[in-house]
């Protein structure tokens, strides 16, 4: 009975955890009732994950009421790949949390933050299973203003600026991308994802679509921090605290472009045509930017945060990148990219706030010989980095990988070798950190502290030990991928 | 032009509310320019919602045309989101004014960027 | 047969050891460094010969572990100088270097039983950091440096070259070809980087020395010896080698003669004698490349045995110069019969295994009718004694010195330079013994009457030369100049050149350069300092680039 | 020359003779055609030693630096 509204059930209970986490007004109880939902929550992903492995596409009717007039949840291989990965993170990050949490926030709030937590990831759930346009808008606003406030509640009074900055932005990006909806509501008549499909099959070259494509495209985009709409992201990230900067890394951005790749591919994929807007072409300009002046921008950082924020702006070029080249090995490589960067992501950023529990600071000049007294959390933080870079044996090299045989399949040689060699430029920011942290001698930071508690140390490692493990086992989430992209370019699941 | 006058309103309120969120440094005023921009996004689900002569969907003897009522559902949710998206906005711009003593951006970021101009490596991390 | 060992291999025992070992303390440090060479050494030959587990990954046939004759013969080798230089080192202090030495060590397992371009050049690199380590550990940054530079070059040139094949061929395989095309002609150079061949031999000689007194034992092993066993699976009938080899042979020669320290000297003798295998790779027969392996393995051996008892003499005087030292023949028994027998098995004495193998390469050089390179490698063989054997000995041992208050080594390190001595002389002994290693040299004429009787003269000539020319080889301090001048001295020379004219013309240019340059600076900093300060943006112009956007995809759909 | 330096010498010179007459009994597996002949090592070794030390003799003249180098 209860398998049978799963899909539902995984946006549901974080939604209640959240309200009973507002009730509780306690920090600690706040923090069980998040961790409880967050494991449930990871819990009914992983049995949608075998649900629809097993059984293929799910589509669930909320109320009962058809698709036309109702709202549908759609799960196929590639939101459920989503769907795991936030809950699976999502749950990492409680348990990293509270001790993180006891040290940068008032007591008095942070029954309030982990109701912020669960909000933003309801929000993030609900938009990766929603099969409806505007019921996407509604969840991405519930995880938007969650994340302005968990933003907001960071130490440095720079955060509240921050949260501001990000507020006016992320309202254009989703007003920009309701604009769009908007217009191909007054199209097709209908708000449901698959229908809009079936009806822009129909119509013929119409001026609205085409303007419906580019607002969409533009409003995610910015969500999304696409190179050059990407300025609000590191200061949310560097000012955020670590937890929630955590969870931001890993999954906010990554929802985004999913919801990019599903209105791109399910939505107007098969009507280039009628699109005739060359999203691709400069989808891939702004991608290359983004991996060059994006990662070079993190070389010139000294607050580790920053480093690590600028280099997922270069990060989420590759993604788009992916999704913009468009064929299948290309794909699966943007997929595989964007999974594989959010363990990594989660990892160093978990190390750092980890490190910033114990030092108390992120400057990078002020964390010299860290690795000496903090070897595990340092170790952790230099396996991500690693990943960053895409060396052989962890999971970074693997995604990269399957992007140069994208770009070399679709023809586009150069491509590959920019690849390479924005490569490069993560091996300067990563060598700086790398640097710092095992070749010099301790600074007084450093000696005035010693390893992160078991509690900070085991999800970092799940995540570093998990960019090791797909990293030389690349079969199985390369499989995944592949059967995603697969499914977005309209083939067999 | 009379036929169109609801879409030149609502790409009017639309370009209004963005440029005052791209010309005002004042963040209240961004803030409502923001909801400048946002009402035109009801204003573009609402009217073609309008059928002339159509009653509210409420199916009763002598009523054959209705207005649609999905925008109007749609659009109140929007509105509520709106609002509550406003409100946060502002107690920001409060905790904002408490801890910079300006709502001016420009001053703000002087505030948070070193004066010294020396080389690389440096200033880093201010916002 | 070899699933039941699952990825257990030699090179993965060791590499693990190595990441393990500083985390723990005391003697459990110290027995993991003994027992994890033991461990890969039983592995070599518990693991069944056969073509290995393929492996898919990311769509190439990877075989990270195929066990062949080839990969025992060297995987014993490296063992052994593994577990003797362990068992050498275990006194030492230093414990990053100690980890980076199991590492390294790994790494050489790892080529040896490659069965792949892919996972040959991974072991590869991580061959080139563990070496680095080993020498850093030691504080010498800046030859470690180098040194790393020199390796990473040789990284880059072999990565094209597999990236060239692959994409010619689609397979990565291991298996002979020719350097007929650019891409082979790369990888060979990749290959030749770390052999040591010239132009760049220098660096065997720059870094090797800048060990600890048992880093270096480790360093003589591996990498140059990896670098054959390469050589010998991708180029084996290479013409090109023949020259190398012997350009190394003549080359090793001419400077271990001339050198002073004891350490570097060894170090150019390692060219020289990887020179004798390249020349046997290049013959290509099978006699020729069992000859190759068979003096890689002996040579392993005599030359951990010798870089020990430097690193003894190092130790225990802080000196390796020769013109410093001398007499300490009577103050360290030991340490001077080990330098003896190594010194003796290099220059192929009968009854050490140089002798084994030295025949072996002359037989098979005689076999594939290469009579001037049998003739030049039979010279440079009676040279080889001048310096190794006599001189070494004379001027560190034997020549009346100053007395000195020093003592032996401490027990371990004895105990694995007699481990040593013992295996070099049972090998040179009962060289049918190594049959079951290396069959093919079965009908190598080696304990024979003549061929002792040739050896013997060629020796003992060579002992009266050394008699008569003595005041030529007194070791004196200084440096010989080598290609590393290049890139050590002249930029300093320049640099020094330049000084007295850059004034004036320094001054002319940077008069007619100086709108240029204020613009630069201008832009350079602008661009750090957007850069760095790259995210305080005002939120106005972000929402500007994104209807920026919008508008650029709003026109391009009407046009 | 020294005393003992031509006394071990002499010595050397002595077994080497021993050595060159013995190869004139012991059945020769000649590789090529000279090296099979009676004494042949002996007198191709001194030649080339002699060599070996006068070439690196000669290049030590002119490659030879007083001194440890700088960054060494």
């Amino acid at each position: 009975m209860i398998a049978s509204h799963l899909p539902v059930l995984v946006i549901l209970i974080p939604l209640l955890g959240a309200v009973l986490a507002a009730l509780s007004r306690h920090g600690f109880a706040a923090w069980l009732i998040a961790l409880l939902a967050s494991a449930a929550m990871a819990a009914a992903s992983l049995a949608l994950l075998f649900r629809v492995q097993a059984e293929g596409m799910i589509s669930y009717r909320i109320g009962g009421w058809a698709p036309e007039l109702g709202i549908e949840y759609r799960i196929d291989a590639f939101n459920v790949l989503i769907v795991v990965l936030v809950s699976v993170v999502a749950l990492l990050t409680m348990i990293y949390a509270r001790r993180s949490v006891l040290a940068e926030i008032i007591p008095e709030r942070i029954a309030w933050f982990y109701t912020m937590m669960l909000l933003c990831v309801a929000g993030l759930l609900g938009i990766a299973v929603t099969g409806d346009a505007f019921n996407a808008f509604v969840f991405l606003e519930i995880s938007s203003l969650a994340t302005y406030t968990l933003i907001a509640l960071g130490r440095d009074r720079r955060a509240l600026v921050a949260a501001y900055q990000y507020l006016i932005v992320g309202t254009i990006g989703a007003t920009l991308y309701v604009i769009g909806v908007g217009l191909i509501y007054l199209s097709t008549g209908t708000l449901n994802l698959g229908l809009i499909a079936e009806r822009l099959a129909g119509i013929e070259g119409s001026r609205a679509l085409i303007v419906a494509e580019a607002f969409i495209a533009v409003g995610i985009c910015l969500k999304l921090a696409l190179f050059p709409l990407h300025a609000w992201l590191p200061n949310a990230y560097a000012y955020a605290p670590s937890s929630a900067a955590v969870l931001l890394a890993s999954t906010a951005t990554k929802v985004a472009i999913y919801l990019l790749a599903r209105f791109l591919f399910t939505v107007f994929g098969g009507h280039v045509d009628v699109g005739a807007l060359p999203i691709g072409a400069i989808l891939i300009v702004l991608s290359v930017a983004a991996m060059f002046i994006a990662s070079a921008a993190a070389v010139f950082q000294n607050d580790v945060k920053r480093i690590l924020a600028f280099s997922s702006v270069g990060q989420v070029g590759y993604i788009t990148l992916g999704l913009a080249l468009a064929n299948p090995t290309g794909l699966a490589g943007g997929l595989l990219h964007l999974v594989n960067h959010a363990l990594m992501k989660g990892a160093a950023f978990m190390a750092i706030g980890a490190i910033v529990l114990r030092a108390g600071t992120a400057k990078l000049d002020e964390l010299s010989g860290i690795g000496r007294t903090m070897p595990w959390t340092s170790a952790a933080l230099t396996v991500a980095g690693l990943g960053l870079i895409g060396v052989p044996g962890t999971s970074g090299f693997v995604s990269k990988y399957y992007l140069i045989l994208g770009a070399l399949e679709a023809g586009f040689g150069w491509l590959a070798i920019l690849i390479v060699a924005s490569s490069v430029i993560a091996v300067l920011y990563v060598g700086r950190i790398v640097e710092v942290v095992w070749f010099r001698e301790p600074a007084e930071a450093a000696r005035a502290s010693r390893e992160a508690p078991l509690e900070l140390l085991l999800p970092m490692w799940v995540l570093a030990g998990a960019t090791i493990w797909f990293g030389i086992d690349a079969e199985w989430p390369a499989g995944l991928a592949a059967a995603a992209a697969r499914q977005l370019l309209g083939g067999a699941p | 032009m009379i036929a169109h006058f609801s879409q030149i309103a609502t790409i009017f309120l639309m370009v209004a509310g963005l440029y005052v969120v791209m010309a005002r440094g004042n963040m209240v005023k961004k803030l409502i320019g923001l909801s400048l921009f946002q009402s035109s996004v009801y204003l573009l689900y609402l009217l073609p919602g309008k059928v002339i002569g159509g009653t509210a969907p409420i199916i009763g003897a002598g009523f054959t045309v209705y207005a649609n009522p999905l925008p109007h559902v749609l659009i109140l949710t929007a509105i509520v989101v709106g609002i509550a998206t406003l409100a946060l906005g502002l107690t920001l711009v409060v905790r904002i004014k408490e801890a910079y003593g300006t709502i001016e951006e420009d001053e703000i970021i002087a505030k948070e960027t070193p004066k010294t101009r020396n080389g690389p490596g440096r200033g880093g991390d201010a916002a | 047969m070899t699933e039941t060992f699952g990825p257990l291999s030699p090179a993965l025992v060791l590499i693990l050891a190595g990441l393990v070992l500083p985390l723990l303390r005391g003697w459990l440090r110290d027995g993991l460094f003994l027992i994890a060479p033991v461990l890969a050494l039983v592995l070599v030959w518990a693991l069944p010969l056969g073509p290995g587990l393929v492996v898919d990954w990311l769509g190439l046939q990877l075989v990270p572990l195929a066990p062949d004759r080839m990969a025992r013969i060297f995987g014993t080798a490296f063992g052994l100088a593994a577990i003797t230089g362990a068992l050498y080192g275990v006194s030492q202090s230093q414990v990053t270097e100690k980890a980076a030495a199991l590492v390294y060590a790994g790494a050489a397992q790892g080529i040896a039983f490659a069965g792949d371009l892919v996972t040959l050049f991974i072991f590869w690199e991580i061959l080139a950091i563990g070496s680095t380590l080993v020498i850093w550990s030691n504080g010498h940054w800046r030859a470690g440096l180098r040194y790393a530079l020199i390796h990473v070059l040789g990284g880059v040139l072999l990565f094209a070259g597999i990236a060239a094949e692959i994409s010619a061929t689609g397979s990565v395989g291991l298996q002979a070809i020719r350097a007929d095309n650019f891409g082979r002609w790369l990888m060979l150079a990749g290959i030749l980087v770390n052999a040591g061949a010239p132009p760049l031999a220098a660096w065997v000689a720059d870094a090797y020395p800048k060990a600890s007194w048992s880093g270096t034992v480790f360093l003589s092993a591996f990498t140059t010896k990896a670098a054959v066993l390469v050589l010998i699976r991708l180029f084996p009938g290479e013409p090109a080698l023949l020259w190398f080899g012997l350009a190394m042979a003549v080359y090793g020669l001419a400077y271990a003669l001339l050198e002073n320290d004891i350490r570097k000297l060894l170090s150019y003798s390692i060219v020289g004698q990887v020179g004798f295998m390249l020349v046997a790779i290049g013959i290509g027969s099978p006699l020729a490349l069992a000859a190759a392996a068979l003096h890689a393995f002996a040579h392993i051996l005599y030359k951990s045995l010798l870089m020990m008892a430097a690193g003894a003499i190092l130790r225990s005087t802080g000196e390796t110069r020769l013109s410093a030292l001398g007499g300490l023949a009577r103050a360290m028994p030991l340490t001077t019969v080990a330098l003896v027998i190594g010194a003796f098995s290099l220059s192929a004495v009968p009854l050490t295994a140089g002798f084994v193998s030295k025949s072996a390469i002359m037989a098979a050089l005689a076999e594939g009718r290469a009579a001037f390179f049998w003739f030049a490698l039979t010279s440079i063989s009676a040279g080889s004694f001048l310096y190794v054997g006599l001189k070494l000995p004379w001027f560190a041992m034997f020549r009346p010195g100053e007395r000195r208050e020093i003592a032996e080594p401490v027990w371990s390190m004895k105990a694995a330079m007699v481990l040593l001595c013992g295996t070099i002389l049972a090998i040179g002994c009962v060289p049918s013994a190594l049959e079951a290693l290396v069959p093919e040299i079965a009908d190598v004429a080696i304990l024979t009457p003549d061929h002792v009787l040739f050896q013997l003269q060629l020796l003992i000539a060579a002992s009266c030369i050394f008699v008569v020319l003595l005041p030529l080889l007194r070791p004196r301090a200084g440096t010989t100049l080598d290609v590393d001048w290049l890139w050590r001295e002249l930029p300093r020379k320049v640099v020094a050149m330049w000084a007295p004219l850059s004034a004036p013309i320094g001054g002319a240019i940077a008069a007619g350069c100086e709108p240029l340059r204020v613009y630069w600076t201008g832009f350079s900093r602008r661009a750090v300092d957007n850069l760095s300060g790259a995210s305080n943006w005002r939120t106005g112009k972000i929402a500007f680039w994104a209807t920026a956007l919008l508008a650029t995809y709003v026109l391009i759909a009407a046009l | 020359m020294d005393h003992t330096r031509r006394l071990v010498l002499i010595v050397l010179l002595a077994v080497l003779a021993l050595l060159v007459a013995a190869d004139f009994f012991v059945e020769h597996h000649a590789s090529f055609w000279i090296d099979g002949t009676p004494g042949f090592a002996a007198w191709f070794s001194l030649a080339s030693a002699a060599l070996a030390v006068l070439v690196a003799y000669g290049w030590g003249l002119l490659m030879r630096r007083r001194g440890e180098r700088a960054d060494d």
